[in-house]
């Protein structure tokens, strides 16, 4: 194949995943549902987890992959308790945006 | 071919990613975050990291996303979101700022630095045995990483998974008479 | 007797007292006035013991006590006295006894009581310890101390405005203290370089550092600008009159008389004895400064329309007097400010507790509403037309000899600054005498028909400080000869340390056999 | 077939030096099992449990420190942690504010009513966190412990069901703090692939090299660090990342409250000492004028902004802000001398000031605490009118630690600013300390304010008909201690200045 | 009895602490008899004094100098607490005391019946002792000490009746308008001091010789500075005719006979110096001194209020005393002050006599033919107007003669100025005493105006106020003796005694008159005569003839209206210009203060804004932090 000669390099991952964090950013200051918010948190860990495993490999290092065990790990303790939260205050008042939360102020 | 995974992946990825950010309906939002997800995976696998990528499939897609749904249909909070109003004007302009110079610094980074000698790495010789052995050496060298290099790490993440279940046990504990929620 | 630590209890001896007062139970009101009077009696009474055991030729200090503090910073507990700080600390133990018993707090309650006491004690401590402390961290700390009890008793005790005085007070302060303290730190710490070991001692440093010049000018400025805060140096100036208006007369008598001293002491004994050379280089905006001040603060004196606020401002001339006298750096302009400390600490506070006794039977400080008080209360307006022209300056009065001292030896080296700040003596006549003639001149109206005359509380309380102010204008010798060789040794060193020389007016055709010496 | 050969080997684990983490696990662990098995203990067991595992805790570093003495500082578990005095130090301050929190929620949780094992088993849960973060050797292993820590203070902060402010700040303390974590561990990665490890050691080494030579290649460590700042700023509530520190110190339970300001802050500084000095030393001027900005707009803006409020919790708040800033002072003094272990002027002022600010911050919120009265909700300037007149010792006490915190002479306050001061000094960074000074001025404003209604402020009708205000056994001692240990510093700070390393 | 110097002041001192204390139990009249009693006493031992230096040679009869205590010892700066003893000195203390002692007898009849009678002799006393430390001084801080003395108890008695606004005002202008000549004899001791380390008047006095010129002038120009303050001089005078608002005995030794002298004393004191200056210095003297004599001469032809006509001709005698030293005429000047102290304060004491008898009436307009009422006043007062007039061989002729001498050897001008002013002099003493004495009595109109009841005719003063008057008069007769001009009838032995009397203080300063001059003298006198006669039958011809219309504009009775400028500038743009620094001070510098407080206020207020509470704001912001952190660590640091 041709296709063949152009090859994909590391710096292609961690574009993308720089690319992936920028949105995931994006997407916590702009969107109002907590959940969403949320989502886009682990847009920017994926985009994370993306770096280390792109760069485990060009180090051919092992250590790199362990780390991504591990956020995900985390990602997953984050999500359990931001859930948690969510919904003790969608308890209160459902359909409450982040906008609705601003009693704290000034 | 490679090209061709990536470049599909990426596609996954990024519409995935901009699907979360624009999807009105939060269920359709999470729907997109299945597809980045998804498409993280299969970078892994080009990545040759098949424990990850399956790990990512079962725990993020699976469990995390399900959660999600879950709490969406649980608590009916599936309200569309109207994206067209934006109570605060300068907050989507300083996202895009902020998003676009983020983007632009670090890509500078990684392209100023992309021929940068990559640093020498020693794995430690348990790893190694287990990278030079023949079958799924990666689950076996990711395990014996876990357990040697950062057993400590390994070790905390028990930590806060206590404390996860801790919070849950907090937050949603029925409350005693006497409370109001 | 040098043994028994006598400058310790100085400190020592209210600070606990103000404890005590603090602790006394509520149910015997006469204990606690006694506790808190006892002590400070006390403490005046050391405070004379050392004036009397003092060392008249003595140049150094003297009853110095050292003992390690803060041994891994250097900082050491040491104190000491000489003729500069001596009169200052006789002055403040001789007028806290007279305030505590003499001035009313108007306390609301008996538990107000008590804490006016023991914040008035805390003053004591905390003044007594700045003037006699020969460490600069000890020092940055009484003087630092100080603003807390002054800013309760100003706010708690006050008048309509105490909040704002208080709060004014002590932030105006507080900046001036923070750049002094960055101050200190840096001279302990680039005078660390001769010997290796830090040292905050006062003299260690004077004597073995030698900065770069334009090092020494930063510190110096640096710590120049606490003290013009505290003094008040124009344009520093404006937080004293709301602050003196405000305060209690017991706060504002202290204020006046030992408070502002920590300030002009301070640009003495740590600016220009650690920094002679950026002194003698910064000379003309002092000189400046403290002449604006005299003038200035002579002419809003004359305007203002509350009594309480012309003595205030007339506050700021005089201190004008002082730092102008100071920085002129003469044996004689500098023993003359030192001696104008302490006059100007009688008269003032004589001036506020007067203003307050006005106060309690008028319930006005507004000069409009008081009107020929010297028909109904002649001896009451003889005191004050004493105390009034001892601020004046007239001879034979204290207030004259600190002025007269300070004008004639600034003259030689501050020639047109003396030339102007002589003219403020006019302006002093007129503000006061201005106000007398309103307040006191005239027919009472009804409101003041009934003006008491001077009680006999009021003249033990009054009296000592006339006989002090007149016997300071008529004999000044004894405080003079304490003073001098301090003065002396102070401006040697200036010379030393700088290229300054003091300047001797031509000599005498006729010897000096003529002058009896005693 | 090769199976017996490769037998694992686990790094060797040295249990003595992880004493401290371990009691804080088993710690929790015993509250949550144990309580959940049997029925509700008597009042204030769970808080002297807390208290006393707490205790055990700090002993136990106390020993350690003991052993540095004598053996010098060391790694462990296979070099993820540092066991050096600092290290030590944090982990001891931790467990000191631990203690004093314990006893302040104690009573707390019963008048509001949500009295319950949780809370404190999440204390000793973050304590552990903490003292990771601040002995870690490892970006990731530091990265967990910042998690463990923020992620029990996440639920802490939400854990008052009564008030809508507690979840709301619960909330908003989470999506920011997992935002600026995610930066803090993008950060890590790229650190990871300019120097192919994440432990500190491994960083040093392989940067060695490229240090003073063309620069150009480690602009992926410099992306990296500048990630790690925001992650650590965000922590300290350094501005311009501060933002949250008011709406969630206001809304969390005032005790909560004093745990962040105390552990939370201790850890997080701690963290950044390790990551600036020990992972990143080749880069102290790269990153130097970057805390010196943060440094100076932290102590502005959190002095100028506490002017304005009312509420005193947020008062505290956006003071324990310019208190970071103060803090950041000293991490820049310590900037100039990298390298060498942890030493200098620098890190022990910094060390120094959060222990003291510690102390000084719980025993405040322990205050407010009491006035807070039943909902927590008393806490603006009226709810201190008067106090003077009602509870005297309370007011009294309340007026030291709020002029300890104000830097006045004889309190331990001064002698935090002073370590900082001439720390900074010490290096020449005269503009810094002068702004630190005059920030403090503008600071001190509020404890006037705060002052002010205590003593001056005349009651006014409504506020005889209010609830008394309740000083139960556990928050005097607590208050006790703190004012305690505030005025021996104050007076005597050369043990203390001996000690800190 | 030279050692007994110290008697001279501590007397009246003795008297002001016995007063102070025990003053409301003497009462009235114990009190003033006492206060008598310590004044005459002090006189006393000064003719003692006196005899004993008279007794000595010329040589030795200065510079004998009496210790008593070290006052201000402080660096180079070496004052002691001593009085000097000389020819100067005596002759001041003399007539302090002497006629000192007679007003205060005066003054025990005119103040009889005050409420505040004790008081007034406290003051009194306070002021004699001032009065006699100012001549006793030797150096110049003693005098100083005095000068301000008198000064504050002029203030005190100018206002004693201090419920009259106009009273109380007037010694507040005393004193402050005084304060601005004491600015400039600070200055002279500044520089003295600095020039010979030392405030002494031996050793400023001898160090003349060494010093620059152009120090001695700055010194001798600084004292008239403070001696136009004192003496009532231009542009200073302003205070003088206010303080009238005194009672007359206070008018009559302080505003007459003592203190507005010590001015001259001061100049006459440092001769030396004023010997050795620049040639212009004592010109400036003679020209103000000659003005202010011109001056004044013009505003009291147009007063009505009896006692300012006497103030304004005090003013204008003053001025003559400054003229002859600014001639060099020292002796000539302590001449004229002798005299002047004997017949103005003669004048002074009738007025009161007059005022006294007349009810506190004074103005001359509603008085009239009071000779018949008040023989014994008038009498005296008309002996007193001789002399003050020139007539011979009342005292006033002598001096006044010998200034225009000295005057006319400095130069013409200056000395037709003296004539002029010799002879408006006699004019409106001429008027004066006529408005009171002679024409028809007018006194009842005034109460008719006033609409006032009883017998309110006028009538003779008791004997305590009465023998004063004699006393004076006598002198005022004779007082010409003790300084003749040597002329060719007159006894050589009986000429010039004053001049040698003074010799030691003044000579080889004391101007030498040419010869030319000395020839003329008798000429001069005779023109002298001629003015005074002239001046006195104008009067007459106008006031007791009515053939001329009296010629008194009111410009004249408004003093020129100098005294409102300086008040209007005062009050309007001086006041204008206090209220602005006042302004400032208030809205300026603490304006500045609490701006940066509301400064702080205000940035806060607009920066919560920004903590809107809204998580995605914070989120932005953490962003804008990250993205500025990413452009300085990769763009500053990385890349550049």
């Amino acid at each position: 194949m041709t296709a063949a000669a152009v090859t994909v390099t590391t710096t292609w991952y961690l574009l993308l995943a720089a690319a992936l964090f920028a949105l995931g950013v994006v997407g916590v200051m702009v969107r109002r549902n907590p959940l969403i918010l949320f989502m886009c948190i682990e847009l920017m860990l994926n985009a994370v987890n993306l770096t280390f495993v792109a760069l485990a490999r060009r180090f051919g290092d092992i250590g790199g992959q362990s780390i991504v065990f591990f956020v995900m790990v985390v990602a997953a303790a984050e999500v359990v308790v931001g859930l948690g939260i969510i919904v003790a205050i969608l308890r209160r008042k459902p359909n409450a945006t982040t906008d609705d939360l601003a009693e704290l102020r000034g | 071919m490679e090209l061709f995974v990536f470049v599909v992946a990426a596609g996954m990825v990024l519409g995935g990613a901009v699907g979360v950010i624009v999807r009105s309906h939060p269920v359709h939002a999470a729907l997109s975050l299945v597809l980045t997800l998804f498409g993280v995976a299969v970078l892994f696998v080009a990545q040759e990291a098949n424990f990850l990528a399956a790990v990512q499939v079962i725990v993020y897609a699976g469990a995390i996303v399900v959660l999600f749904l879950f709490v969406i249909m649980l608590l009916g909070v599936d309200k569309v979101e109207d994206l067209r109003i934006e109570p605060f004007k300068i907050q989507r302009p300083a996202a895009v700022a902020v998003g676009a110079g983020l983007l632009s610094m670090i890509a500078l980074a990684i392209i100023v630095s992309r021929d940068a000698k990559p640093p020498t790495v020693t794995q430690s010789e348990a790893v190694q045995a287990a990278l030079d052995g023949s079958h799924d050496s990666n689950i076996r060298a990711i395990a014996r990483d876990v357990f040697s290099d950062h057993v400590l790490a390994f070790e905390l993440t028990s930590v806060l998974l206590v404390i996860a279940v801790v919070a849950t046990v907090m937050l949603a504990r029925k409350p005693r008479k006497g409370e109001s929620t | 007797m040098i043994d028994f630590p006598i400058l310790t209890m100085l400190v020592l001896m209210p600070a606990i007292g103000a404890v005590l007062v603090a602790l006394a139970s509520k149910r015997h009101p006469d204990l606690v006035k006694i506790t808190a009077l006892g002590s400070s009696v006390l403490t005046g009474g050391f405070s004379l013991w050392v004036l009397f055991a003092f060392e008249k030729g003595e140049a150094g200090f003297q009853f110095t006590s050292q003992h390690a503090w803060i041994r891994p910073w250097g900082i050491s507990w040491h104190l000491g006295v000489d003729g500069i700080s001596l009169f200052l600390i006789v002055l403040t133990g001789v007028l806290f006894p007279l305030v505590i018993a003499g001035i009313d707090s108007h306390s609301k309650s008996m538990s107000d009581q008590k804490r006016y006491l023991s914040w008035m004690l805390l003053i004591e401590a905390g003044v007594m310890g700045s003037f006699i402390s020969l460490d600069l961290f000890l020092f940055f700390v009484f003087f630092e101390i100080v603003l807390v009890p002054m800013y309760f008793l100003i706010g708690g005790w006050g008048y309509e405005k105490r909040v704002y005085a208080a709060t004014k007070f002590f932030l105006f302060t507080m900046v001036g203290s923070a750049f002094m303290l960055v101050g200190i730190i840096a001279t302990a710490l680039l005078a660390k370089a001769d010997d290796g070991r830090v040292t905050f001692d006062l003299i260690k440093i004077a004597e073995n550092a030698d900065f770069a010049a334009s090092t020494g000018r930063w510190l110096f400025f640096a710590f120049a600008i606490a003290f013009a805060v505290k003094v008040p140096l124009f344009p520093l100036h404006t937080w004293l009159p709301d602050a003196h208006t405000q305060a209690p007369t017991g706060g504002s008598v202290i204020l006046a008389a030992v408070l502002l001293k920590m300030g002009t002491y301070g640009l003495l004994r740590f600016g220009i004895y650690l920094f002679p050379e950026a002194a003698v280089w910064s000379r003309p905006l002092f000189f400046t400064l403290a002449t604006i001040g005299i003038v200035w603060g002579a002419i809003a004196a004359t305007m203002q329309t509350d009594l309480k606020r012309i003595v205030a401002y007339s506050s700021v001339a005089h201190l004008g007097f002082i730092v102008l006298g100071t920085f002129a750096l003469t044996t004689t302009a500098v023993s003359g400010g030192v001696m104008q400390n302490i006059n100007h600490g009688l008269s003032t506070g004589a001036l506020f507790i007067l203003v307050g006794m006005i106060y309690e039977r008028r319930h006005t400080r507004q000069i409009a509403e008081l009107k020929g008080l010297q028909k109904v209360a002649p001896v009451f307006a003889g005191v004050f037309m004493i105390v009034m022209l001892s601020s004046i300056g007239v001879p034979g009065l204290n207030g004259f000899v600190g002025e007269f001292m300070v004008l004639v030896g600034s003259f030689a080296t501050a020639r047109w600054w003396v030339t102007v700040a002589a003219a403020g003596v006019i302006l002093a006549a007129l503000y006061l005498l201005w106000a007398y003639q309103r307040v006191f001149h005239g027919e009472p109206d009804e409101a003041n028909q009934g003006f008491e005359e001077l009680k006999w509380k009021e003249a033990s309380l009054l009296f000592p400080i006339v006989g002090l102010i007149v016997f300071t204008g008529v004999y000044p010798k004894p405080m003079l000869e304490r003073i001098e060789p301090s003065v002396k040794a102070f401006i040697e060193h200036v010379e030393q340390h700088s290229e300054y020389n003091e300047p001797s007016p031509g000599e005498p055709v006729i010897v000096e056999e003529e002058h009896g010496e005693d | 077939m090769g199976v017996l050969a490769d037998t694992l080997q686990g790094p060797a684990v040295d249990w003595f030096s992880i004493s401290p983490l371990l009691v804080l696990l088993g710690g929790a662990l015993v509250l949550l099992t144990v309580a959940a098995l049997t029925p509700p203990w008597p009042k204030r067991w769970y808080a002297v449990f807390a208290a006393k595992c707490a205790v055990a805790a700090g002993v136990l570093s106390v020993l350690l420190w003991r052993q540095i003495d004598s053996e010098g500082s060391t790694t462990l578990v296979g070099d993820t942690l540092v066991l050096d005095k600092p290290a030590v130090w944090i982990a001891i301050t931790i467990c000191l504010a631990v203690f004093l929190c314990a006893l302040v929620t104690d009573d707390y949780l019963r008048r509001e009513g949500i009295d319950g094992p949780e809370l404190y088993a999440l204390y000793l849960l973050a304590a552990l966190g903490g003292i990771v973060m601040a002995a870690a050797n490892d970006l990731i292993v530091l990265f967990l412990g910042l998690e463990i820590l923020s992620i029990a203070l996440y639920v802490m902060a939400a854990s008052h069901r009564k008030r809508a402010e507690s979840q709301e700040s619960g909330i908003k303390y989470f999506v920011l703090g997992g935002f600026s974590s995610a930066f803090f561990l993008y950060g890590v990665a790229l650190i990871y692939g300019g120097a192919g490890s994440t432990n500190f050691n491994k960083i040093v080494a392989a940067m060695e090299p490229t240090v003073g030579s063309d620069r150009t290649n480690d602009a992926l460590v410099l992306a990296g660090i500048a990630l790690l700042l925001v992650g650590l700023a965000f922590k300290v509530a350094a501005v311009p990342f501060h933002f949250w520190t008011p709406d969630v110190y206001q809304g969390a339970p005032t005790p909560v409250t004093a745990f962040m300001a105390s552990a939370g802050k201790a850890a997080a500084f701690g963290a950044m000492l390790r990551v600036l000095l020990e992972a990143l030393p080749n880069w102290s001027d790269d990153y130097r004028p970057a805390v010196w900005m943060i440094a100076l707009l932290t102590l502005v803006g959190g002095s100028v902004m506490a002017v304005v409020q009312t509420n005193v919790k947020r008062m505290l708040a956006f003071s324990s802000v310019s208190h970071a800033g103060f803090i950041l002072v000293g991490v820049e003094a310590a900037a100039h001398r990298p390298g060498a272990p942890m030493g200098g002027d620098g890190v022990s002022s910094v060390l120094m000031y959060l222990l003291i600010y510690s102390v000084l911050v719980i025993g405040t919120f322990g205050v407010v605490t009491a006035v807070g009265r039943t909902g927590d909700s008393a806490t603006d300037l009226a709810g201190f009118r008067g106090l003077a007149k009602q509870k005297p010792a309370l007011a009294l006490a309340m007026t030291l630690l709020l002029l300890a915190q104000a830097g006045v002479p004889l309190t331990s306050g001064f002698v935090a600013k002073f370590g900082v001061i001439s720390a900074a000094v010490d290096v020449h960074s005269y503009a810094i300390a002068i702004a630190a000074m005059v920030s403090a001025v503008i600071a001190a404003f509020i404890y006037l304010r705060i002052m002010v209604s205590m003593w001056i402020t005349d009651e006014e009708a409504g506020d005889v008909a209010r609830e008394p205000v309740r000083v139960p056994a556990l928050l005097t001692v607590a208050i006790a201690a703190s004012v305690g240990f505030t005025l021996v510093v104050g007076l005597f700070p050369g043990w203390l200045i001996n000690i800190t390393p | 009895m030279l050692d007994l110097i110290w008697l001279i002041p501590a007397l009246p001192l003795t008297g002001f602490l016995v007063i102070l204390l025990f003053g409301r139990k003497l009462g009235d009249p114990r009190s003033g008899y006492f206060a008598t009693l310590m004044v005459a006493a002090s006189f006393a031992v000064t003719v003692g004094v006196f005899i004993d230096l008279m007794s000595l040679t010329s040589e030795e009869r200065s510079g004998h100098v009496q210790t008593l205590f070290s006052w201000i010892p402080s660096g180079s700066l070496h004052v002691d607490l001593a009085f000097l003893a000389d020819p100067l000195s005596l002759t001041m203390c003399l007539f302090v005391t002497g006629i000192g002692s007679l007003i205060h007898l005066y003054a025990v009849g005119y103040m009889h019946g005050d409420a505040r009678f004790s008081k007034f002799f406290l003051y009194l006393n306070l002021f004699a002792f001032s009065m006699l430390m100012l001549v006793l001084g030797s150096n110049m801080l003693v005098t100083f000490l005095g000068w301000e003395g008198v000064g504050t108890c002029s203030y005190f008695l100018i206002a004693f009746w201090h419920e009259k606004e106009s009273a109380a005002t007037a010694g507040k202008k005393a004193f402050i308008t005084n304060r601005v000549g004491d600015w400039g004899f600070m200055m002279a001791m500044f520089i003295a001091f600095w020039a010979v380390g030392s405030l002494d008047y031996s050793i400023v006095n001898g160090g003349g010789a060494g010093m620059a010129s152009s120090t001695s002038t700055a010194i001798a120009l600084f004292c008239f500075v403070g001696a136009c303050g004192k003496s009532a001089q231009l542009p200073l005078y302003l205070w003088l005719p206010d303080a009238m608002e005194g009672p007359t005995p206070v008018s009559a030794l302080i505003h007459a006979a003592t203190m507005v002298t010590a001015g001259v004393y001061l100049m006459v004191r440092i001769n030396p110096l004023l010997g050795v200056a620049d040639s212009y210095a004592p010109t400036v003297i003679a020209i103000v001194g000659a003005a202010t004599a011109l001056f004044a001469a013009t505003i009291a032809v147009a007063q009505n209020d009896i006692k300012k006509v006497l103030a304004y001709s005090t003013i204008s005698q003053l001025g003559y005393m400054f003229l002859a030293v600014g001639s060099g005429a020292y002796v000539a000047a302590i001449f004229h002050m002798v005299t002047h102290a004997f017949f103005k304060a003669l004048l002074f004491l009738g007025a009161g006599s007059v005022i006294h008898g007349m009810h506190h009436q004074q103005d001359m307009r509603y008085m009239g033919a009071l000779r018949k009422l008040m023989p014994v006043t008038a009498f005296t007062f008309i002996i007193g107007w001789l002399a003050i007039a020139g007539v011979p061989p009342f005292a006033g002729f002598w001096s006044k003669d010998e200034i225009l001498l000295f005057a006319y050897d400095k130069s013409p001008i200056l000395y037709v100025v003296g004539l002029v002013t010799a002879l408006l002099t006699a004019f409106y003493m001429t008027r004066q005493v006529i408005m009171v004495f002679f024409g028809k009595a007018r006194w009842h109109d005034a109460h008719e105006e006033h609409g006032a009841h009883g017998d309110l005719t006028p009538h003779e003063s008791p004997t305590t106020m009465v023998l004063p008057l004699v006393v004076l008069a006598g002198l005022s007769i004779v007082g010409g003796i003790i300084q003749l001009p040597s002329w060719s009838w007159i006894p050589k032995d009986l000429a010039h005694r004053l001049e040698n009397w003074l010799g030691p203080i003044v000579h080889g300063n004391e101007h030498e008159l040419s010869t030319s001059a000395h020839d003329l003298s008798g000429m001069l006198a005779l023109v002298a005569i001629t003015i005074a006669l002239a001046g006195i039958a104008a009067a007459f011809l106008v006031y007791s003839k009515h053939k001329v219309k009296p010629f008194e504009p009111q410009i004249l009775a408004d003093g020129w209206g100098y005294d409102r400028a300086v008040s209007w500038v005062m009050g309007k743009p001086g006041r204008k210009a206090f209220d602005g620094v006042a302004w400032a001070d208030a809205h300026v510098i603490d304006g500045a203060v609490n701006g940066s407080g509301s400064l702080v206020r205000g940035t806060a207020g607009q920066i919560r804004k920004v903590q809107s509470g809204n998580v995605r704001n914070y989120a932005a912001a953490i962003g804008g932090g990250v993205v500025l952190l990413l452009l300085w660590f990769v763009i500053a640091r990385g890349i550049l």
